[in-house]
């Protein structure tokens, strides 16, 4: 899919409507499409991740899969004392079950169950609303399903930010550089003024390799394609249950979180 | 002349803005950066000739870009070589960024954004 | 069909389409009404002003010196060399045309030699051809030979300028035009071809001591009926001196203000004020004129007739001047006057003897706006007005170009306005200050074979005053000039009558209460005041 | 006519650039005269000025656009109408970096309701853009006379380039130059009035700045030089050294010689407003001229009409209306 | 009347080719200029004649009022009067009109032979032509007023320096000189 420049400034041109579109505009035919549970993608190739969450125990568990990202993909890190934690830049973090689920109503989960934490992630939606928003197409979504930002066409106006519903985008308000703690010399930083967010680790997929996070996990996370019945992830989802985060926007999230249920009792 | 002082000083003024160029390089000798060795027909990964390649280079990379970036073709071949369109893993791979890129571009003052985000080995402190 | 009319053909006396030409191309056509008469040899003569002769404007031979062409060219580069202005001005000019409808008479006759930066072109086209390199290539560069239809399109052209300076407000370099034309006019001049109008004054004024030549015992026994008139109206008497040594303020008005209508009435004005204040002061026969033709004519006659008001003073041994109403006297005044008659180190800095204000503005001059002396004494509470008395009218003020654009009075005459009058209402907002309309009679145009240029000249002036007529029902235009008070009621008169013209001083009169006045019927023109016709029906 | 003429004059400069580029005279187009058009521009610009600087500023007669100084109680008007250096400083400042004049500029418009004022702000805005655009395009060339290239130089580079829109990154002044040039010709054309006011001297500029912002732009985008030889050109030429180089593409010599006219008319031409805007006595003297005199040296001595004379022939009817004289 | 109907109807046309017809009697730069500047103070010129142009035409379309319409069509001819027009020349300008209608009107006209309402609209032009000419005569004398209270002026004052100027002070009225 390539934008040739003309194409490209007359949609510049239009960030200005893009301005005037409201949270409701953006959600408004995918909840319509969510409603009748019909709309799934097609396409060859769909990928999708589940995360089970019976597999992460300890907090090590989690952090594993979290540094693995970060190393691979030059991720700054945080300062605590220095950093605003607006300027916190995450591809994969972790959070409480009610920030992670808020639209849970369900309040006789078991108690151990809504103590743990979740990765998250961003969900490369089947219907993303960062893409319809973003006014210069840098974020596209790929034919397998990929939410990809091309970052060298971002001009960091944070409309998708806006749009997401997950909070899976981050901006780089300072030159990350300076707070890269291992630096990957074959992956590029960002700069200063754009926005960023998980890319399924596009670059590994095409070398035949698993998402860093998936290698890192002990196969608590587990990558696959989603259009395809035999694969390891319908698999799964096939044999437990499972949720996405707030499926009522209509976003379609490729993202699942298999919860189990037994061994929570007691 | 009358408010001559005025006048001769803004004179000054105006003429030591436009001779800049004259006295800031007085007595120096400029040597341009040494031309790459390759001969200027000689192809190029990409199947370029050399001189189309560094007359057209930032054309060519704003192409493969798209490529990679969109349409996930990261891979070249060429010679029977697979090459990885990639300014760090790629370009860098044969080309030091100082000698190759950094000659020419601080030479023409040209600076692309490039380096913003695409590491180069050589430096950065890595 | 018989009854398709052809009214074409009424009007096949109109040149409809002239093909476009440049400028350059286009010969001068005099328009009756919109040109001067000669000057007459005498008064030339008297003032000692070259090539005077019988001429008639009108008519195809001027009957020029013979080398008329070398002294227009000798006094071209002598004022170039004389004038950094007038070069720079021929040099820098870029032709962006910012300037071009903000000429009152471009914007009134639509005559495209109107815009100042082509009246100016008639001259630089000069300046390139004889003084400039480039030139040397003619039209091409802009420039063209010196004959005598040239010359008098610029004579003609340079007559249709009053010298207002609206145009170098917008201009981006400052040029302006009334400077060129005071260029022009002065190499006019030395062909002894200046107008009628400016010339009589002119010999006037350097023999008298003002424009109307009026000797110092008319102007005695003038002021003697105009004071019958005021004890009338007023029931005050008052006794103003001449010609008085000792005094500690000269002041000099504009010769209109005691002899012309409504400028008497501004004149009453100043004379009950400084007679309420006791002021110590005297008027001056000698130097009876404070307006300048010089100004319209050449900086050496500015001089010369400017000269004797420091002349007078320090005769008289005062210690201060105080000038009137008046519009290009103060552009005199404030910019010329201590540079050409200077320094006046008789005199001594401009303290006010009522409030003991300083005027330190006027600390080298050492002469004093009245607007600013009566504004000071209002501010500190020294008079006593009655803004009653003018509440039958509707004032609005029009800025005077030359104390607008030449000097820069515009809160001091509304302040007092407002302190005398109930009922102020501006004109709108691009029309006045520093944005003012000319009268269309300024610099020496106001001479009566050019009632129609001088009409449409004041055109947009009279559109504005309609404006605040129709809105707010204005009656009065009150001024600080005399050029204002004497040509705008006959302008106004044409385009829209009902609206008087007034000094602000005419008002301060009206409103000032004086210890000892009697009960005032009438303003200072006679009339009733408001809430009194009944009665002076009744008498 | 004139713009035809103009047209026309530009066209054929540029042709003979490339004819001179396409026979081999870089020696001539490259070197000689550019250095002749510098000279040229140097010498011409001291001479004028100095020129205008030999004629006095005999009178103070500053263009007052607001309140005089005058009682403390009213607020003066600082920098339309200012008393003090520092005044004039600022308003010089407005008038050369913001132009103040221009921004006044006035258009009314008639409404079903009646007349509406409002400024007419196209020449200012035009006007501005041209300038500005053009000042910062002929500093972003210095990266071509400098080596090394001074870090506020390739800063300049990078914000002009700010958009990051193509590549090689589109620089936003040159485009704006360009755009405001075209304005500023277009209104020439198309506004009766200025059009009428227009000399062959108005629009030869404009086309030669048009041709050498469509060359420089046809250069960076689409017709590529090497950048590295036109550089090893211009340093040559600043260094006093000069070289040569062959193979540089005929659209440069066109590019730099319509630069070297530019340089070379300027001293002649009107273009010398550039100077000429700092030495204008309406607007860089300060409104002061009852507080401090203003010296005149060429202050004429004139013959005077004295007192004694006037008395001399007044004396008999001064004397019968009771006016005080001097000699009985 | 049908035919004022018709002319509300495109009374916008109508206005547009008088103004510009008006405008085309004076000189082509002149003309340019009052064409584009459409604004009251600036141009002052253009603005009347629109303005009067405009009422006029919404007169013509009912019943014509001359006390309503006159003032509008003096301020046109006050103008014309002192831009050096000959009498027919300055006043003249109301006949165009009766070109630009028919040129309007004429299909209209011819279709619904509404000549007898033409006739009706033409002479309320020839009655708007006939009060112009009064008007034209009123300004022209007005100048001639206004310019020779400024030559009694003139040799009133001669009489003044001759110390007369209690006799003529009655006459002092108007313009100083000023």
């Amino acid at each position: 899919m390539r934008i040739d420049r003309r194409k490209f400034l007359k949609l510049a041109g239009c960030t200005g409507v893009g301005l005037g579109l409201s949270a409701a505009d953006i959600f408004k035919d995918t909840v319509e499409a969510s409603s009748g549970h019909s709309a799934v993608s097609t396409a060859a190739t769909r990928y999708a991740m589940v995360i089970d969450i019976r597999k992460l125990q300890t907090a090590e568990d989690y952090q594993r899969i979290v540094d693995a990202c970060d190393k691979i993909h030059n991720i700054p890190t945080l300062i605590p004392e220095k950093g605003n934690p607006k300027h916190e830049v995450k591809w994969i973090w972790n959070d409480t079950y009610g920030h992670s689920f808020p639209d849970q109503k369900n309040f006789y989960h078991p108690e151990a169950f809504k103590q743990k934490l979740f990765p998250l992630l961003c969900n490369h939606c089947d219907s993303p609303p960062c893409v319809r928003v973003c006014p210069t197409k840098a974020t596209f979504k790929r034919p397998d399903g990929i939410v990809q930002q091309d970052m060298h066409r971002c001009i960091g106006c944070r409309f998708c930010m806006a749009a997401c519903p997950y909070g899976s985008r981050s901006f780089n308000f300072v030159d990350p550089r300076p707070f890269i703690k291992d630096k990957n010399p074959e992956y590029p930083t960002r700069s200063m003024g754009v926005v960023e967010k998980c890319t399924f680790c596009s670059e590994r997929l095409e070398k035949g390799e698993q998402p860093a996070c998936a290698e890192a996990s002990n196969g608590a996370l587990v990558f696959g394609n989603l259009n395809d019945p035999e694969s390891e992830v319908r698999k799964i989802l096939k044999t437990n249950f499972s949720l996405q985060r707030k499926p009522e926007l209509g976003t379609m999230p490729s993202v699942f979180y298999v919860i189990g249920g037994e061994e929570y009792a007691g | 002349m009358y408010n001559g002082g005025k006048i001769i000083a803004g004179l000054i003024i105006f003429i030591a803005l436009v001779t800049f160029p004259f006295y800031t390089n007085m007595g120096k000798t400029i040597e341009k950066p040494a031309d790459p060795t390759a001969a200027a027909d000689e192809l190029h990964i990409g199947n370029v000739p050399i001189g189309q390649m560094r007359a057209e280079h930032m054309m060519i990379l704003d192409k493969w870009r798209d490529e990679v970036v969109r349409g996930g073709e990261r891979f070249i071949t060429f010679d029977g070589d697979q090459y990885e369109k990639s300014i760090q893993n790629g370009c860098l791979a044969c080309h030091s960024k100082q000698d190759f890129c950094g000659k020419c571009h601080n030479f023409a003052g040209v600076n692309p954004y490039c380096w913003n985000c695409h590491y180069s080995s050589e430096e950065d402190q890595l | 069909m018989a009854i398709k009319p052809k009214p074409n053909e009424l009007l096949s006396g109109i040149n409809y389409k002239p093909p476009l030409k440049q400028w350059m191309d286009e010969p001068v056509e005099f328009k009756k009404g919109y040109y001067c008469y000669g000057a007459k040899p005498k008064n030339l003569e008297y003032i000692g002003f070259p090539n005077g002769r019988e001429w008639n404007s009108s008519e195809q031979d001027w009957k020029l010196v013979d080398n008329w062409k070398e002294i227009f060219l000798e006094g071209m580069e002598n004022l170039l060399k004389k004038f950094r202005s007038f070069r720079l001005f021929m040099d820098i000019c870029v032709r962006c045309g910012a300037c071009a409808d903000k000429c009152h008479f471009f914007i009134g006759t639509g005559d495209p030699k109107n815009m100042p930066v082509l009246r100016a072109e008639l001259l630089r086209s000069i300046y390139r051809r004889y003084f400039t390199v480039a030139g040397k290539l003619g039209k091409i560069a802009g420039a063209r030979d010196l004959t005598e239809d040239v010359f008098k399109e610029i004579w003609y052209y340079y007559y249709q300028c009053t010298e207002c300076r609206r145009c170098s407000v917008f201009c981006p370099y400052g040029i302006d035009q009334a400077e060129i034309t005071m260029m022009g006019r002065e190499l006019i001049n030395l062909l002894g071809c200046c107008t009628d109008w400016i010339s009589g004054p002119l010999a006037n004024c350097y023999r008298t001591g003002n424009h109307l030549g009026l000797q110092p015992h008319t102007i005695k026994s003038n002021f003697d009926y105009m004071l019958d008139d005021l004890e009338e109206h007023t029931g005050v008497r008052v006794e103003p001196t001449f010609n008085r040594k000792g005094a500690e303020i000269l002041f000099v008005t504009p010769s209109a203000d005691f002899f012309a209508e409504p400028g008497v009435f501004t004149c009453m004005g100043y004379l009950l004020l400084f007679h309420y204040l006791g002021l110590d002061y005297t008027w001056s026969t000698y130097a009876s004129e404070g307006g300048n033709f010089g100004l319209f004519t050449s900086n050496e006659m500015m001089k010369r007739l400017n000269s004797k008001i420091y002349a007078e003073s320090k005769r008289l041994g005062v210690k201060w001047i105080l000038g009137g109403e008046c519009g290009h006297m103060w552009r005199v005044l404030h910019q010329y006057m201590d540079t050409m008659n200077g320094p006046a180190d008789h005199l001594e800095a401009p303290v006010s003897p009522i409030t003991g204000t300083r005027f330190d503005n006027a600390k080298s001059t050492r002469m004093v706006h009245i607007a600013e002396f009566t504004a000071d004494l209002i501010k500190n509470g020294k008079l006593k007005f009655d803004p009653s008395r003018n509440d039958n009218l509707n004032v609005t003020f029009h800025d005077s170009c030359n104390t607008s654009r030449g000097m820069g009075i515009f809160e001091e005459p509304r302040y007092i306005i407002n302190s005398v009058c109930n009922h102020f209402h501006e004109m709108p907002d691009n029309t006045i200050r520093e944005n003012t309309f000319c009268c269309g009679s300024g610099s020496g145009l106001n001479a009566g074979e050019i009632e129609e240029l001088r009409m449409l000249g004041g055109l947009p002036r009279a559109h504005a005053v309609k404006y605040v007529k129709e809105k707010h029902g204005v009656n009065m235009l009150s001024c600080i000039c005399a050029i204002d008070r004497a040509v705008l009621p006959p302008m106004i008169d044409y385009w829209m009558p009902d609206v008087g013209v007034c000094g602000v001083h005419e008002l301060v009169g009206n409103a000032l209460i004086i210890p000892g006045e009697k009960e005032r019927e009438n303003n200072l023109r006679g009339e009733p005041l408001p809430g009194m016709e009944e009665k002076g029906e009744e008498e | 006519m004139g713009m035809i003429f103009s047209l026309v004059a530009v066209i054929f400069l540029a042709a003979i650039a490339f004819m001179g580029a396409k026979l081999n005279l870089f020696g001539l187009f490259g070197v000689a005269i550019p250095y002749l058009a510098v000279l040229v521009f140097i010498a011409g610009f001291i001479r004028k000025v100095i020129k205008w600087g030999q004629s006095p500023v005999p009178f103070h007669i500053p263009t007052t656009c607001g309140q005089q100084k005058s009682l403390p109680w009213i607020k003066q008007s600082k920098l339309d109408n200012p008393s003090t250096t520092l005044g004039i400083i600022g308003r010089m400042a407005l008038e050369v970096l913001l132009f103040r004049s221009l921004f006044r500029n006035l258009k009314t418009h008639r409404t079903d309701g009646g007349p509406v004022y409002g400024s007419n702000k196209w020449l200012w805005l035009g006007g501005l853009a041209f300038h500005v655009t053009f000042f910062v395009v002929f500093i972003r060339h210095l990266r071509f006379f400098t080596e090394p290239v001074p870090a506020w130089v390739n800063t300049l580079d990078v914000v002009d380039g700010f958009v990051q829109v193509g590549v090689p990154h589109m620089l936003i002044t040159g485009v704006v130059l360009l755009a405001a040039a075209t304005y500023l010709l277009l209104r020439r054309i198309f506004n009766p009035q200025v059009k009428y006011i227009s000399l062959p001297a108005d629009y030869f500029p404009l086309f030669l700045i048009i041709g050498i912002a469509v060359s420089g732009i046809l250069m960076r985008y689409f017709i590529k030089v090497d950048i590295i030889k036109v550089k090893e050109l211009t340093m040559g030429l600043a260094t006093f050294k000069t070289t040569v180089p062959d193979g540089i593409g005929g659209i440069f010599f066109i590019h730099l010689f319509l630069i070297s006219v530019l340089f070379a008319y300027f001293p002649f031409s009107k273009l010398m407003h550039l100077g000429g805007v700092f030495m204008s006595p309406t607007r860089n003297l300060a409104n002061n001229s009852r507080e401090v005199r203003h010296i005149n040296p060429w202050n004429p001595k004139v013959k005077l009409h004295t007192y004694e004379e006037y008395e001399d022939e007044f004396r008999e009817v001064m004397k019968s209306e009771g006016l005080p004289v001097e000699k009985e | 009347m049908r035919i004022g109907l018709l002319l509300s109807e495109k009374k916008h046309e109508i206005a547009k080719t008088w103004f510009d017809l008006i405008v085309e009697t004076y000189p082509q730069d002149t003309a340019n200029f009052l064409k584009t500047q459409k604004n009251r103070f600036g141009n002052p010129v253009g603005f009347t004649i629109s303005e009067g142009i405009d009422a006029i035409l919404g007169e013509l379309s009912g019943e014509l009022d001359l006390a309503r319409v006159s003032p509008y069509l003096d301020n046109i001819i006050r103008i014309r009067a002192i831009q050096d027009f000959t009498p027919s020349q300055a006043v003249g300008f109301i006949f165009l009109l009766k070109k630009v209608i028919w040129e309007a009107l004429a299909s209209e006209i011819r279709k619904n032979q509404l000549f007898d309402e033409l006739l009706v609209i033409e002479s309320q032009i020839d009655q708007l032509a006939n009060v112009s000419f009064d008007m034209y005569i009123a300004c022209r004398e007005k100048i001639y007023k206004l310019r020779a209270n400024e030559l009694r002026n003139r040799t009133s004052r001669i009489l003044k320096m001759s110390n007369m100027f209690k006799d003529t002070e009655a006459e002092e009225k108007d313009t100083a000189g000023f």
